[in-house]
């Protein structure tokens, strides 16, 4: 196809001497939302990253309207509008959104910065992502999604031919994942060719025209949406179909509570907060962005010191201390993994044991037993690593999140509270983690889930704690009648 | 409401260290007052900023090295090296403002190499201008084989003594000067924003377009400029050269940032503050000197304050855990 | 220049007095004070210095205040005590320079301010009198001198040619420099010197420069170290490689210690100066000079190569200053 | 292949220092033969040692509170108090013992004041440590009155100088000693697997069960705890106390810590490199001091070295790029 808007043939890359790109092509008409799909560790991320100029490629032609790019800086590469948003963000947490929004491309005469202008611009990349913060707020002190609303903000600013999404939707929620498609297909009208990378195969339908399929640093193939499903792609992918029915559980003893939480406060961001935990359920937590799920989990582990209420461990009060809680047998996995969740400086290895050490400590840590079992967690979660010694930072997204996942899967907890487990984990794994979490429950553990994926949240839990606006408005039985729009529905308006 | 609540809590936090320093001039104001001594006059007033004014400057340079998220420990030596270097140059009867000149030019050339190892070499800052402190102490006494220099034209005193309607040091202007320079800069330039979102998140910056390493050199390049300053405005207040001068002037200048509230990871701080740190420093020498507590109580009691006055500053840090 | 300074020192009475008036209405006594600016604290020589002063003036019912440089001993912090003074009006100073033309600077604000000065210990340097057109009364000795009595010493005591090993002051400071070269001027060609290193006046430092040089210079008889501190490490360095027959040591200060090593032998000698003799004559001269009479204009306190033979003698004297 | 060619990669990288030590070394060793001078003796390595011996017991609680993001300025003044307090405890005719014993106590307390400062009261360990190298420099002078100490019984000297086996001196087994065990206990105990986790993420391991705040606690009484180990390593070395000694050891350790590849961001680092750092420096100094350099160009010399075997270290990052 001569008329593309890029081009990219034979990209090469490797890390340390170790192939991770081979060959690889992407081909992007204008006006086109093209998908790219792939397992963790596929190599998604690094060929935006090359494109973008993030990286140097080692061989392979780059084209954009038929003329080879050499290699570029990142700034030339925001010249010539390639604009990315990274999976992992780039924000600089201590200054404020609109400055975040307009770094690199300041507002301004001479060497002078218009800081009113840049906040007038800003709200209004703001209000169009729906991002309903003062622009003067730091980024430091937003929310996951926050932050990914921002990111997408900075984004959509540039000017740009081509913008490329990878993983945009993977911590926010339905109602602002349907304004950013309403951006997108904005944005295609004006020809802009547009690389969408998503492992929520469901959304791919809804905004995808045509999807690259990538396994293992390699081109699998093309083909348009239109003329596919998602079993097909998935078998492109992973090479085997998965199955998405719901899962049902037979395990869950109604009249064992493990958990009880009653009128918890935080601050002025929580109100009245009560719920019960069974014996081998699974309890969903949806709401939209900063509903405050997030909060509740921390208040209940002792991340957050609460400022109301109580929490009751199998009848007795939990302490606030959260080391205390965590050899009590309660855990939480934060939903930001860069931020709360890995050392990304340290090993796989010493990113798993880190929370169990107290079990391999006697009184010296025993590294053969270390290394067995991270080993264990590698194969069993086929986290995509050269070795145990691997720095985490030099992970894939969805690798990483397995690795938190790994870390807390091996603590051996009676309460698991996940927040966004599968946080950019592609189709195959996150079966895998659903299996992990199906057995804790047979093992008589209990979960709390809470996720921004309303098709998982119907997929595993037994019951739905629905929150808004710091409260919870309901609490549903996930029967055969439960669907995503009931559930919106009270996120959005509460019941009435 | 809670916004505009939100919003004052974050001024007074601001103010806690203007505060900080209100309460130290306070207790020296009464106590002097009950000892029978002068320190409320303008004149000391006066004499405490003229006191601060050389770390002050120095310390415009490490709050942006600092910023950026490095240090910079060779300012010290460097402020020694231009005293003899310019010395020698004036001794050469170099009129005073060419000799100004080649001293800032070697000041920044010392940032320069430090930045250039700092950026492009990855070598830490730390270990740079660690090693350049040495580098320029050596020079300093190498190319005056280690003697110092004296007999300077009175026109050299002037440069620090001159008073501004026969009342205000000019050496109080400087720094005032160089503050209203510098917080222009760090506040309403494409600079000033670069210097701090490379110190909050390198990558970030980068991928966002801005160029790092030219910015990263361009921040040591300042600091070194600053030292020379800062040496030149030395070599004046005592027109004297001594190769040893400066040594661990490079901290306090880091201390005076810090206690400003520049924070030593990077990415964040008001540069204004630093210089209510270097005077909150010398009002502390001045006015336990003046009511002559004794050398050795001194040095607890300023160690004592600063550790204090920080203290203070954080309460909400505290609070919000 | 005498009669052009004198009535200068005339004018700066005057407006002495005119304080004095001034004081009067803060303070309830008459009491004069004295500003004592010592170039640190942090060594015994100093502190010994700033007692003299110390014991002379509460003799004398005066108030004095005692401030200090830290250990750096710079020009810079001594004019900032030296501002603060004058802010707090303090009758008359009593100043030991941190080097010898670096307070030009000081001098001149105290001029302006007419508080009359007394320079003990270090010289202020005739330029630097000259520059600032003042003159100054000083009391103390010279370094240099005292060095070059420990080379003539040496130069009495030892054959031609003796293998010698100098450890240096902080290099670029007066003292050091004074120290140095007279000590090389009196030994003359008695001395062949094979090492200098400097060990910036401390123990530690001097511990491990003499280590160093004893291993690269077995051969090495004698250390002459610019303070005793250095001197002190030294010691530690010979003895450790057991060769305290072979290699003697000079001091330089006459700190306690050092007279003790000298007592029992460890030391060959070390040179003496007066620093008590220093403070005390400061503060007779200075209430002359609060009397409206002359100070004395110069004396030197002396210096003295202490060995074995007099150091029971020289202890003695130094207890009539405890 | 690949994964074999990447472990010797990561061997080499952490050999580099080794390499550096070994450059170094061999340089001296040559030029001291043709100057006629003796370095490479078995007497000469020990003594070398012996040189960096107190500074890199500092070395080793510089480095803990490095890894865990902080830094600690107070080491050096802590011996220097450490000096006069256990030298007033044996003119008190303590038992050597019983005084070392109180020493270690009282090090330990700095130490606690300071973690207490940086965990629970959120001040930044900058400002922490410098107001205690001030209050515990101000303390050394105080407590008698300025003087040094003097007049030691033999048995102190022979805390450092006793010689194992006739050949081997006291400290250089003490340095091995004390850095087996910390090697031990940062790699094989869950305590220094926790202090890594603290300095790569502090919120990470907060979340992970990480009693992050008993952490930095205990970390900076270690530091504490070594400081005074080194001062009464020196007060035995000397056999002398001296009020001042000590000033500017914080430097070195935190330097020695650096050139062995501690990162002051925190979080990562060899502790055992860090010994390798503390020996370079000492070779340095004994080396050139052998051939007699004039110190002018011993500074710069030194300078100039631990930038290059720093930077030659970072190869690797630098091609990354
Ligand atoms: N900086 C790096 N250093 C070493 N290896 C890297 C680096 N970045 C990526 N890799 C490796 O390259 C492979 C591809 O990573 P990439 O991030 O492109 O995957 P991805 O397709 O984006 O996966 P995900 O869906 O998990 O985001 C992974 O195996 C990863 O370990
Ligand atoms: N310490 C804090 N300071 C300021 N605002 C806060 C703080 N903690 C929480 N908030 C705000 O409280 C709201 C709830 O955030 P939270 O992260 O709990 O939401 P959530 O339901 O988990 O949503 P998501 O994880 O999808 O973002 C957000 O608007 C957030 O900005
Ligand atoms: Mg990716
Ligand atoms: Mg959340």
């Amino acid at each position: 196809m001569s008329d593309c808007i890029l081009r990219m043939s034979n990209i090469n890359k490797s890390f340390f001497g170790v192939p991770v790109l081979k060959e690889a092509r992407l081909e992007v008409l204008p006006g086109e939302v093209h998908v790219l799909l792939g397992e963790n560790g596929a190599g998604k991320s690094t060929l935006i990253k090359i494109l973008s100029g993030a990286y140097t490629r080692e061989g392979g032609l780059i084209e954009i309207n038929g003329q080879a790019i050499p290699a570029i800086s990142p700034k030339e590469a925001l010249n010539i509008g390639i604009s990315v948003i990274y999976q992992e963000f780039n924000l600089i947490p201590d200054l404020p959104v609109y400055e975040n929004i307009f770094v690199g491309k300041e507002f301004g005469k001479g060497i002078f910065v218009d800081h009113k202008q840049a906040m007038e611009k800003a709200e209004v990349f703001m209000k169009k992502v729906g991002l309903n913060v003062s622009p003067k707020t730091l980024v430091k002190d937003l929310s996951v999604a926050q932050k990914q609303l921002v990111e997408i903000a900075k984004a959509i600013s540039n000017h740009v031919k081509i913008l490329v999404l990878d993983e945009p939707t993977a911590a926010i929620t339905e109602k602002e994942s349907d304004m950013l498609f309403e951006i997108i297909k904005e944005l295609q009208k004006e020809k802009i060719g547009i690389i969408y990378i998503s492992h929520r195969m469901k959304e791919l339908f809804e905004i995808g025209d045509r999807c690259t399929v990538m396994r293992d640093g390699e081109y699998v193939g093309t083909v348009n949406l239109s003329e596919t499903s998602e079993d097909e792609l998935t078998k492109m992918m992973v090479g085997r179909t998965v199955n998405f029915e719901k899962n049902i559980n037979n395990l869950k003893d109604n009249d064992q509570v493990v958990l009880e939480v009653n009128q918890l406060q935080y601050r002025n961001y929580l109100k009245d907060i009560s719920f019960q935990l069974h014996k081998g359920e699974i309890l969903g937590f949806a709401g939209l962005v900063g509903a405050g799920r997030t909060e509740v989990a921390k208040c209940v582990v002792g991340a957050l010191k609460k400022t109301g209420g109580s929490v009751k461990y199998k009848n007795t009060e939990l302490s606030s201390s959260l080391p205390e809680n965590i050899r009590k047998g309660i855990v939480y996995l934060s939903e930001d993994r860069k931020e709360e969740g890995l050392v990304l400086s340290h090993s796989v290895m010493d990113n798993i044991v880190l929370p169990n050490l107290s079990k391999l400590a006697k009184p010296f840590l025993r590294k053969k037993e270390m290394v067995c079992c991270a080993n264990n967690y590698i194969q069993t979660l086929r986290i995509k690593t050269h070795s145990h010694l691997t720095e985490v930072q030099n992970l894939s997204g969805g690798n990483q999140q397995k690795v938190v996942i790994a870390k807390w899967l091996y603590s051996e907890a009676d309460i698991c509270i996940f927040d966004e487990p599968t946080r950019g984990i592609d189709v195959g794994a996150r079966e895998e983690i659903y299996n992990i979490m199906k057995d804790l429950i047979e093992q008589g553990k209990s979960i709390i889930m809470i996720s921004s994926d309303l098709v998982e949240i119907l997929k595993m839990c037994d019951r739905v704690a629905v929150m808004r606006e710091g409260m919870i408005e309901t609490i549903l039985e996930n029967n055969a009648d439960l669907t995503q729009e009931i559930i919106l529905k009270y996120a959005m308006q509460g019941g009435e | 409401m809670e916004i505009v609540k939100k919003k004052i809590d974050g001024k007074l936090s601001t103010l806690t260290i203007y505060l900080g320093l209100g309460v130290i001039f306070l207790v020296f104001a009464l106590t002097c007052k009950i000892l029978g001594k002068n320190f409320l006059t303008l004149n000391n007033l006066f004499n405490i900023i003229t006191q601060a004014s050389i770390i002050s400057i120095l310390a415009i340079g490490a709050s942006l090295v600092i910023v950026t998220g490095g240090i910079d420990l060779s300012v010290g030596s460097i402020v020694g090296f231009i005293g003899i270097f310019g010395g020698l140059l004036i001794k050469a009867e170099l009129p005073l403002f060419l000799a100004g000149i080649l001293c800032i030019l070697a000041g920044a050339l010392f940032g320069f190499a430090n930045g250039m190892l700092v950026s492009y070499g990855k070598v830490p800052p730390f270990i740079v201008t660690l090693g350049a402190m040495q580098v320029a102490r050596g020079l300093a006494l190498l190319i005056n084989r280690g003697q110092p220099i004296s007999g300077f034209p009175k026109s050299l005193g002037m440069v620090m003594s001159f008073k501004v309607f026969g009342l205000i040091p000019v050496s109080v202007l400087y720094v005032f000067v160089f503050y209203a320079i510098i917080v222009v800069i760090m506040g309403y330039t494409k600079f000033g924003r670069h210097i701090y979102s490379v110190g909050g998140n390198i990558n970030a910056a980068r991928l966002s377009g801005v160029n790092v390493k030219k910015i990263i050199v361009m921040v040591y390049v300042l600091s070194g400029i600053f030292a020379a300053i800062g040496g030149i405005m030395l070599l004046a207040r005592l027109t004297y050269a001594d190769p040893n001068a400066g040594a661990g002037y490079e901290m306090n200048a880091i201390a005076s940032a810090v206690i400003g509230g520049i924070s030593l990871s990077g990415g964040k701080g008001k540069i204004g503050n630093t210089l209510v740190g270097a005077i909150i420093l010398s009002t502390l020498t001045c006015g336990l000197q003046i009511m002559n507590v004794p050398t050795y109580y001194q040095t607890i009691v300023t160690g004592i304050v600063i550790v204090s006055a920080v203290f203070a500053d954080k309460k909400k840090e505290r609070q919000s855990e | 220049t005498e009669t052009k300074t004198e009535t200068n020192g005339k004018n700066s009475k005057t407006e002495v007095k005119e304080n004095k008036a001034e004081i009067k209405e803060n303070k309830t006594d008459d009491q004069k004070t004295i500003g004592f600016v010592g170039m640190t604290l942090n060594n015994e020589y100093h502190i010994t210095l700033a007692n003299g002063a110390k014991v002379e003036a509460q003799a004398n019912g005066l108030k004095i205040e005692i401030q200090a440089g830290d250990q750096h001993a710079s020009a810079d912090a001594q004019l900032g005590i030296i501002e603060n003074m004058i802010a707090n009006k303090v009758d008359g100073i009593l100043l030991v320079p941190s080097s010898s033309d670096g307070l030009e600077s000081a001098l001149t604000k105290c001029k302006e301010a007419g508080i009359p000065i007394i320079n003990l210990d270090t010289k202020l340097t005739d330029s630097s009198l000259k520059n600032v057109g003042m003159d100054i009364p000083f009391y103390g000795t010279n370094n240099f001198e005292g060095a070059r009595l420990a080379g003539e010493y040496v130069s009495k005591n030892f054959n031609k040619g003796t293998k010698t090993a100098i450890l240096k002051g902080i290099e670029g400071q007066t003292n050091a420099a004074e120290r140095y070269n007279g000590f090389i001027k009196g030994a003359g060609d008695a001395i062949e010197v094979i090492a200098e290193q400097t060990a910036n006046w401390e123990v530690d430092q001097g511990y491990t420069a003499a280590q160093n040089i004893i291993s690269a210079n077995p051969e090495v008889e004698l250390f002459f170290c610019c303070n005793d501190n250095m001197g002190i490490g030294a010691l530690r360095a010979i003895k450790e490689a057991s060769l305290q027959d072979k290699i003697k040591i000079i001091g330089f200060d006459a700190v306690s210690e050092a007279l003790n090593l000298v007592e029992n032998g460890e030391f060959l000698a070390t040179v003496a100066q007066y620093p008590a003799e220093m403070g005390k004559l400061g503060v007779q001269n200075m209430i002359k000079v609060f009397q409206g009479e002359k100070a004395e204009n110069y004396i030197d306190t002396g210096t003295k190569v202490i060995t074995k033979d007099d150091v029971k003698e020289f202890k003695e004297y130094l207890k009539t200053f405890e």
